[in-house]
């Protein structure tokens, strides 16, 4: 009952709220989701030290339906894989509901916000907790829906209504793959649960699937390739990633949750619980090792450009989201699941940092306009900090931890490919040191931009205008600094605990496979977390990351100018990185009008033009003129009648005597 | 089991009420008040038919009398799965009509009501029927309750629409007849389970199944005879789409599944990558043109077509490809078709319903009238956005488990073909969403919106107990599959095992 | 016997009756007219088999059957029709009296067992319908459809007659069954049988013989058209079991492909043309000769089943075709275009819900009486092997359908005209029988089993 | 001698034939119509003739009497009453003439082949005239009226009525013209109803 | 010797010249009755003649009808003609079209 009540603890909240959203106290609005939240928090966490040794728990929920010798049935498969993923989950969303409170605090949608959150958190558990493909894509869906919501939570922006079709949509092509997938995987095992899917994949490796008559394909290279192509929409890899910049338009603490701790990092858990598949189809690793190792890097180059303090996280989310798709592509689960899993900290505090530096300058965020806040915000600057430090892969940060053992693992991987993708998460480690430090150093050192401060106290409630000077920060509070400093502890110290379990040790069991004689896992990688640590301090990893870090501080602080004379030297390459290579350009120029001209042109052209006007209503207009010509021949002359009839009777008797006799 | 007459009562009590109340009601509210009564009442023997059924794939609550003696047609009812669980929808959603047109409905109440009834029964009728002729009767006089609710209370064009809708249906239909009177002349019979077993050539096959085709494809609709549907809904008031949409359109797929597949297998496997192209083209092409519609109600009437696609794909694809000959795989290609059926029963039924809420407030159906109608309605747009995403094929509402269930079984016959189906995945949530983008979302666009006020508790009552229905079957379908499994197993069988080898 | 001896002693009583009424109350010509028609209609019913007069008398399932009908039918036009003559000033006692001259007509010929009765009752029944087109002497209208009826019922009479001589002629007697046993094959029985044919399709009005039935339908006041719209069908359909099916078996092969051109032909044609009139006899008019063409293809599919279900049809048939010019007649407009329906629902709820059960079984919607007859035509044709013309056929009553749905839809779905006749006063004793007339075509699609037993019964010896 | 004996019928047949045919094209080209309905007598007249050839003396005798006297009669008289204009009633004749010479031409033929080249399946065709009757053909013909042909004498009977019913309820009238007194209503007639003073504008003159 | 076909052949005269007549007379509608007349007079040739071969006298008692018939169906014919002209004051076929389409 209680791996039950981590799932329907959020959901019932949720749907309390949403039911009493005109009537509930604000007390209870946020207050039934933070406690149930909590409790799922704490029973994912019970959940988990009982898998640590303990055997995986499948718990059967009710049978969905069963037709066609397919037996579909909800059910919960509970494994060290699992109980690690909810915990990130609860934890995260149990930290975001809480800054939630102060950042949602004069919304009017503040309780909708609660009921929308604690559904996104209970589908993501549903997701996480799925023991079979059918659940999996309800809980996929699920998260998607409640990422649309979010995102357009201020539907009456244009933009955010935008955004939140653009995600809807950009994620739907990935979960066309994931059906299909999972339609192959029904095709061809007759079976949808996990176990008995997995437990036969060594048969499914050797099978094949005809696409075309006479074309056959081996099931599970063209099975992993399309669950991966719904990987790649949920977890935002290129080119379906063009969905999660924008997707910034939504509150804040839900980029915190959503679209960086865990929703976007559905694909990469859904990578490595489908282990035993991608183990044998080298042909979808190597795919994903190419599509991870190019995102990685990329988006980061692009992260550097951008202006918007969330869209800087969001893109360097978009890296971290390839670097782990990357380790999945050599076989390294469990370290990309590792990234996964301080990723979801450091990200989810980076943003809720973000998140206070934004209420504080009363929603600017434009980075351009911000500046010299260290001291007036230090606990924020602190947690921020500890934050980017992580991200950097500074040694010693839970980031250091996973990057490093990624960027060893990937590093390992032989062929052009596993060079490429080597070197793609190599450079990645300076460019997110850059953008780190880049953002860091702009919003808290730097010169105070008191001009654009005061322009947007101007325009907020607040009607001292003129000199605002310090004292317009707006007060950010402890609801929304507890969550951080309760995130940076995990972000800073969490690798120092886990490492050594979850990437060296065999902390996953039998929930992830790593066929032997395939690529390396995390295994091998270190002798322990202390050795790891030192080794790292020497690695180029570290030096890079110092470089770009380096170079950062230099063209921000020490010498501005240098970065004018970048600016224009690099023009174009600036210009690419700031349009995101022109992705979203090429969709908004080139399919979103073909798509119109294509449904204008059905619609109005072969549907009401040529099949009803000239089909259908065309075939009624020819009998209605053929009635009025036919209708004509009876002129009313009797001398016309009679023609007729006369003829009529010698036709008939020329008829019968020269034809019929 | 004994002859219980419950079948005769489901269909004759809302034709005799309907004529009463046609002829009597004096005053609108009575008409109302005593059509939503009986449309209620329904649900007791409703009830009692589900509860007594047993799912063991026959034909139960048999009443079989000499009807036409001279050429052996019989009064012969008898449901089995697949026919109850169409009989329970449309006795769900009949108060739903009634309600939507309580008070747009303004004139000659009593026939609206008597002939909204009347229509009910008849289409019991129709799924009751075990004799094809008592079928054909019901199936076409159908058509006059119907033509009537149009043409006496549709819209500005509501002529051409019903004049339209009527001459396209007859006109498929009466190849059927021509089916059927072959079938009887070369098989002394018009029960329906003696045309099952009836061997046939090849030959005959071909040519009956072109004619069940011609009656069944206008009515599902597919493409490209689907131009009657648009047309239809955008006149018809909000009950009469309801009706239309939630169940007219399921006596197609119904059809289909009573004769088009068991009398004519052999043929049916032969044409079924006919049908299955032409579903495909109704899914991706119609999805798109529904992308360009600027009318509400053209809009959704579009994506019905689109959806129903998905019933003729899923009963068809796994006769064609690779699957053929696959029992259990058409089973589960016909039950998600049946289920897609009988959800898009309840979401097309749910969105006419929303687009009957604002255009009863607003009179103005086009979508560039609206705009931010959330921020004047936000019970009503919370529902319409839980019945798009559900048109969208959301998980967790009916609207996902036809369209998967057809997806898995096209892609066990036929992967590209699924991929094709698939796009409905996208194109589906683009028009829906879309539509929800600019009517629900944004600011408040115009006075007229402004005006709007949110639901009133009828109509919290009618799109809430759909929203139920939409997410609890979406949930757990598991009763409702159970009750159609049998019978389609059986059903499945029985086309498998083809009938040209008998002869 | 029976039946043509009490309607013979009631013409002259009846014209008597008229007479010392002075022609002025026609109410008490109309009473002994209806009176003396149940007695008719008895007299028919109680008649034994068997033939007289050396067999050119025949009473058998079928002669009673249409006698029957025909006693019913005439008493029904009768019932409907004194408003509309009276509004056109043409209410005489004759018209009662003429009305029974055409139903002995149609008596003699449903018994005739030779060529000469044959011809004798095809000639009193067209006389009578010669006069009655003309009856409104005042109106220019009437007096054109007469005179185009007459001459080319006399033409169509003469060819038909030329025919029969030649029948005559190669069988040697004038016994019918003479006539089927002898008449042999070969070309003068063609020729004789293309004539035949051609005077039994102008008769009926298949086409290319239909130009007289619109105008016939027009001109006249409505009480006439009905009368020429029912009764004689019943004869003619005696006329072509009796003179082409029994009496010339051996040719079928030759005159039933001949049939069957026409029928298709009536069928195209009266569909299309109907769909663009706008004078309401006269849409029933082109109706009439889809309808006929409809009919013809029962015939030709031949055999009892063929043949029961042409007699089914034509027995449908003219029960709708009275109750809708019943409706029409009721409307009590001098010129009875489409638009007086306009509203009619409103205006006079009960008429129009007759209307649309007559239209709808028009139509051919189950399970209205149209249906089952329609329905037993295609099973007819299928069961000869003519799928090809039953889909044809069928395909041809959805277009009709749309002048069908005209009328539906102009009563229901349009505002009354705004001239102020809103008003729609049957009276109650038409009314009720319109009602009656109506609800027939629904309990006769219902309960249909003695009907069909009667059409098979005719057919089965 | 026997031999004129035996070939006189068909000489006086062909003569009449002859003679039938052109007042039958008579008829038809007449350019007055009361020539036509005087050439249509004299193709009864000459068909009486022939009918005697062909022992129908009663029925010769018939047409002479009932047709030519009094339905022609009849008919002639109804074309002087309506006074039909005879150059009006040939117009267009020239114009249809050769397709309908043609038409008859044709059909003339068509059924004249059947008699002549078609006719081998018909033995009557062959056969020498049977003689019918011993004693006068009015008396044989009356016997078999009135037996066998009872029922249909009486039908002709109630056709005659008809013609008689029809032919006075369409024709019989009274006539509207004539002006006669009515004297309740000279009785009844108030001043009011005759004179009406009407008040008018003067009219301004141009 | 006056053969059956010769008769038959001057009835098929007739009637052709009767149809002939139909053809080319457009205006009259009198002139219309007379080529019915000829009709009905080939009619009778037939009858009489076929009599004549049979050596049976129906065919005369047919023509003997025929003739009652034509006789009153030229009074009802004629009687409307009356009508017409009382009418429209004319009787030319092409002056009266009131009813046509």
């Amino acid at each position: 009952m209680r791996h039950e009540a981590i799932l329907l603890a959020p959901l019932c909240a949720s749907l309390l709220v949403a039911l009493g959203c005109r009537v509930l106290p604000r007390m209870l609005a946020h207050g039934l989701p933070i406690a149930a939240v909590g409790a799922s928090a704490l029973l994912s966490t019970w959940a988990l030290a009982d898998q640590i040794g303990g055997q995986p728990v499948a718990v059967k929920l009710f049978d969905w339906l069963s037709l066609g010798g397919l037996e579909l049935s909800f059910g919960l498969l509970i494994d060290r894989l699992s109980a690690l993923m909810m915990c990130v989950v609860t934890w995260v969303s149990l930290a975001v509901h809480v800054y939630t409170v102060r950042y949602m605090r004069d919304d009017p949608g503040y309780a909708r916000f609660f009921a929308l959150i604690s559904f996104f958190t209970a589908a993501m558990l549903l997701l996480v907790m799925a023991d079979n493909f059918m659940q999996l894509f309800v809980g996929w869906e699920a998260v998607g829906l409640a990422s649309y919501l979010l995102i357009g939570f201020w539907f009456k922006r244009p933009s955010a209504n935008f955004a939140s079709l653009k995600a809807f949509l950009v994620n739907r092509i990935g979960d066309l793959g994931l059906l299909l997938g999972i339609g192959l995987i029904a095709g061809a095992a007759g079976t949808l649960d996990y176990a008995e899917v997995f437990a036969g994949a060594g048969p499914l490796a050797a099978r094949e699937v005809m696409v075309w008559p006479g074309i056959s394909w081996p099931a599970l290279d063209l099975g992993c390739v399309l669950l991966f192509v719904g990987a790649m929409g949920k977890s935002a890899q290129m080119p379906l990633h063009i969905w999660l910049p924008d997707s910034m338009e939504g509150p804040t603490p839900i980029s915190a949750l959503i679209h960086a701790a865990t929703m976007v990092t559905a694909g990469v858990f859904m990578a490595a619980r489908m282990s035993p598949l991608f183990e044998h189809s080298p042909l979808a690793l190597s795919m994903v090792l190419a599509v991870g190792a190019t995102t990685a890097l990329a988006t980061g180059l692009v992260a550097m450009v951008q202006q918007d303090i969330k869209r800087v996280v969001a893109w360097s989310t978009l890296s971290q989201l390839g670097y782990m798709m990357a380790g999945i592509g050599v076989s390294a689960y469990s370290v990309a699941i590792y990234h996964l899993f301080t990723h979801a900290f450091f990200k989810a505090l980076l943003f809720l940092a973000a998140g206070a530096v934004i209420v504080a300058l009363h929603h600017q965020q434009d980075i351009r306009r911000m500046g010299g806040l260290c001291r007036r915000m230090p606990i924020t600057y602190a947690t921020a900090l500890v934050g980017g430090l992580a991200l950097a892969g500074v040694p010693g940060t839970a980031g250091f931890f996973s990057k490093d053992a990624l960027i060893t693992a990937v590093s390992r991987a032989d062929g052009p490919l596993g060079a490429y993708a080597g070197w793609c998460l190599l450079l990645g480690v300076a460019v997110t040191a850059f953008y780190t430090a880049r953002l860091l150093l702009i919003v808290f050192h730097g010169e105070p931009q008191e001009q654009a401060l005061s322009s947007a106290s101007a325009g907020s409630s607040r009607s001292s205008s003129g000199s605002a000077g310090p004292a317009s920060l707006e007060p950010v509070g402890a609801w929304m600094l507890a969550p951080l400093v309760f995130l940076a502890v995990p972000s800073l110290l969490i690798g120092w605990f886990t490492f050594s379990p979850v990437v060296l040790g065999d902390y996953f069991g039998g929930s992830i496979v790593n066929l032997p004689g395939g690529s390396p896992g995390g295994g091998n990688l270190s002798q322990g977390t202390l050795d790891f640590f030192v080794h790292g301090l020497y690695s180029p990893v570290f030096l890079l990351a110092l470089l770009g870090g380096a170079a950062a501080w230099a063209l921000y602080i020490w010498r501005p100018r240098w970065r004018e004379r970048a600016g224009s030297v690099l023009r174009w390459p600036v210009r690419t990185l700031t349009l995101g290579y022109g992705f979203d350009m090429f969709v908004e120029r080139a399919v979103i009008p073909a798509t119109r001209g294509m449904a204008r042109g059905a619609a109005e052209q072969a549907d009401s033009r040529f099949i009803d006007g000239l089909l259908v209503n065309g075939l009624a207009r020819a009998v209605r003129w053929g009635s009025g010509a036919m209708r004509r021949l009876q002129t009313g002359l009797l001398y016309h009648y009679a023609f007729v009839m006369v003829t009529a009777i010698c036709l008939l008797i020329a008829w019968v005597v020269l034809v019929l006799d | 089991m004994p002859d219980s007459g419950l079948l005769s009562v489901i269909i004759w009590l809302p034709v005799l009420a309907g004529l009463l109340i046609a002829g009597l009601a004096r005053s609108a509210a009575a008409a109302r008040w005593a059509c939503l009564g009986v449309s209620l009442l329904q649900w007791i023997p409703g009830a009692m038919l589900w509860r007594a059924f047993l799912p063991d794939g026959g034909y139960q609550f048999v009443e079989r009398h000499p009807w036409i003696e001279r050429f052996n047609v019989e009064y012969y009812l008898g449901v089995d799965g697949i026919a109850l669980a169409l009989i329970l929808l449309t006795l769900l959603l009949t108060p739903a009509a009634v309600a939507a047109g309580w008070r747009a409905i303004d004139r000659r109440t009593g026939l609206y009501y008597g002939a909204l009834l009347i229509q009910q029964g008849l289409m019991l009728g129709v799924f009751c029927s075990l004799d094809s002729l008592l079928f054909y009767v019901f199936w076409e006089f159908m058509l006059a309750p119907m033509f009537l609710i149009i043409g006496v209370w549709g819209g500005e064009r509501r002529i051409y629409a019903t004049v339209k809708f009527f001459l396209f249906t007859f006109l498929g239909s009466v190849f059927m007849l021509v089916a059927l009177v072959y079938l009887y002349l070369k098989s002394g019979s018009y029960a329906i389970p003696d045309l099952h077993s009836q061997p046939l050539s090849l030959r005959e096959q071909q040519w009956l199944f072109f004619g069940f085709l011609a009656a069944f494809a206008v009515k599902v609709p597919m493409w490209p005879v689907h131009t009657w549907l648009p047309d239809a809904h955008v006149e018809a008031p909000t009950g009469g789409s309801v009706i239309l949409a939630a169940i007219l359109l399921k006596m197609g797929g119904f059809g289909l599944l009573r004769f088009g597949l068991p009398v004519t297998p052999d043929a049916a496997a032969q044409f079924a990558p006919l049908v299955v192209g032409l579903s495909l083209v109704a899914i991706v092409y119609i999805a798109l043109v529904a992308l360009a519609q600027r009318d509400l109600k053209k809009l959704i009437a579009y994506s019905s077509v689109a959806h129903m696609g998905f019933v003729t794909l899923g009963m068809f694809i796994p006769l064609a490809g690779a699957g053929a000959g696959d029992e259990a795989l058409l089973a589960l290609g016909m039950g998600g078709g049946m289920l897609q059926m009988i959800s898009h029963g309840f979401i097309s039924a749910a969105l006419f319903m929303c687009v009957g809420v604002l255009y009863d407030r607003a009179h103005t159906r086009q979508i560039g009238d609206f705009g931010g109608v959330a921020n004047t309605m936000p019970i009503f747009a919370v529902l319409l956005v839980l019945f798009a995403l559900a048109n969208a094929g959301l998980p967790g509402t009916s609207g996902f488990i036809g369209e998967f269930l057809v997806i898995l079984a096209a892609f066990r016959a036929e992967p590209l073909v699924a991929l094709g189906a698939g796009t409905i995945l996208i194109l589906g949530a683009a028009y829906s969403l879309y539509m929800i983008k600019r009517v629900v979302f944004g600011e408040v666009a115009n006075d007229k919106v402004a005006a709007l006020k949110d639901l009133d508790l009828r109509e919290l009552a009618a799109l809430g107990s759909m929203a139920l229905l939409v997410v609890a079957l979406g949930l757990y379908p598991d009763p409702l599959v159970e009750l159609m499994e049998p019978s389609l197993d059986a059903l499945a069988r029985q086309v498998v095992a083809g009938k040209a080898g008998a002869l | 016997m029976y039946a043509e001896l009490s309607l013979a002693a009631l013409l002259p009583a009846v014209l008597l009756v008229d007479l010392a009424a002075g022609g002025r109350r026609q109410t008490l010509t109309r009473a002994v007219s209806l009176a003396g028609l149940a007695l008719v209609g008895w007299a028919a019913f109680e008649a034994p088999d068997g033939g007289m007069f050396g067999g050119s008398f025949v009473m058998d399932d079928l002669a009673r059957l249409l006698k029957l009908a025909g006693v019913l039918l005439t008493g029904m036009a009768f019932a409907y029709t004194p408003r509309d003559l009276k509004a056109a000033g043409a209410l005489r006692g004759e018209y009662y009296l003429l009305g029974m001259f055409a139903l002995l007509g149609v008596f003699v010929t449903a018994s005739a067992g030779s060529l000469l009765t044959l011809y004798l009752g095809l000639e009193l029944l067209a006389l009578a319908l010669y006069t009655l087109v003309a009856l409104q002497r005042d109106s220019a209208r009437a007096a054109e459809a007469a005179m185009k009826y007459f001459v080319l019922g006399a033409i169509g009479s003469g060819a038909m007659l030329y025919g029969i001589s030649l029948l005559y002629g190669l069988s040697g007697s004038l016994l019918l069954a003479e006539v089927a046993a002898q008449g042999g094959v070969g070309a003068g029985s063609y020729v004789a049988a293309a004539l035949v044919l051609a005077g039994v399709a102008f008769k009926l009005g298949a086409v290319p013989f239909h130009q007289w039935v619109p105008d016939a339908y027009q001109g006249p006041p409505l009480g006439v058209a009905v009368v020429l719209a029912t009764v004689p069908k019943l004869a003619y359909f005696a006329l072509i079991v009796r003179l082409m099916v029994n009496g010339l078996p051996a040719a079928q092969e030759q005159w039933n492909l001949l049939l069957i051109v026409m029928a298709v032909a009536s069928l195209a044609m009266g569909t299309i043309v109907a769909m663009s009139q706008t004078h309401a006899a006269r849409l029933l008019a082109w109706a009439a000769i889809a309808h006929v063409g409809f009919l013809l293809l029962g015939v030709a599919a031949g055999g009892p089943g063929g043949l029961s279900a042409a007699l089914f049809y034509t027995l449908v048939y003219i029960l709708m075709a009275a109750g809708a010019f019943g409706v029409i007649i009721a409307l009590e407009r001098q010129n009875a275009s489409l638009d007086s329906l306009r509203g009619l629902y409103r205006r006079h709820p009960g008429m129009a819900l007759t209307m649309l059960l007559i239209m709808l079984s028009m139509i051919g919607i189950p399970p209205l009486a149209g249906f089952l007859a329609k329905w037993q035509i295609l099973m007819a044709l299928v069961e000869q092997g003519m799928i090809a013309l039953a889909v044809v056929a069928a395909v041809f009553a959805v277009v009709a359908a749309y002048y069908y749905l005209r009328i539906i839809r102009l009563m229901f779905m349009e505002a009354p005209a705004e001239d102020g006749e809103g008003r729609v006063a049957p009276g109650w004793g038409a009314g009720l029988l319109l009602g009656a007339n109506g609800l027939a075509l629904l309990v006769l699609g219902i309960w249909p089993n003695v009907l069909l037993e009667l059409c098979r019964a005719a057919f089965a010896g | 001698m026997q031999l004129l004996v035996d070939w006189l019928p068909f000489i006086l047949f062909s003569g009449w034939s002859g003679m039938l045919i052109a007042s039958a094209l008579g008829v038809i080209l007449a350019r007055n119509p009361v020539h036509s309905v005087l050439f249509l007598v004299l193709c009864f007249v000459i068909s009486a003739a022939i009918w005697l050839l062909l022992h129908a003396e009663f029925l010769a005798v018939a047409l002479v009497l009932v047709y030519v006297g009094a339905v022609m009669v009849l008919l002639l008289f109804v074309v002087m009453m309506l006074d039909i204009k005879a150059e009006r009633m040939r117009e267009g004749l020239v114009r249809y003439a050769p397709f309908g010479v043609l038409v008859g031409l044709l059909l003339a033929a068509q059924l004249a082949s059947v008699w002549w080249l078609r006719g081998s399946d018909m033995e009557l065709l062959a056969q020498p005239p049977t003689p019918y009757f011993s004693e006068g053909n009015t008396r044989a013909l009356g016997e078999l009226l009135y037996t066998e042909h009872l029922y249909a004498f009486e039908i002709a009977g109630y056709i005659l009525l008809l013609a008689i019913v029809g032919a006075i309820t369409l024709t019989l009238r009274r006539r509207r013209g004539l002006r006669v007194q009515q004297v309740s209503e000279q009785v009844a007639a108030r001043p009011k109803d005759r004179v009406r003073l009407v008040k008018m504008k003067a009219e301004r003159h141009e | 010797m006056i053969g059956l076909a010769h008769l038959l052949t001057l009835s098929a005269v007739l009637f052709a010249i009767a149809v002939c007549g139909i053809f080319i007379n457009r205006r009259s509608v009198i002139l219309l009755l007379m080529c019915v007349e000829l009709l009905l007079l080939a009619v009778n040739f037939n009858f009489v003649a076929f009599a004549w071969y049979l050596g049976d006298l129906a065919g005369q008692v047919f023509v003997f009808f025929i003739l009652t018939v034509a006789a009153a169906e030229a009074a009802i014919g004629l009687a409307i003609l009356v009508v017409l002209f009382r009418n429209r004051i004319s009787i030319n076929v092409d002056e009266f079209q009131l009813l046509k389409g």
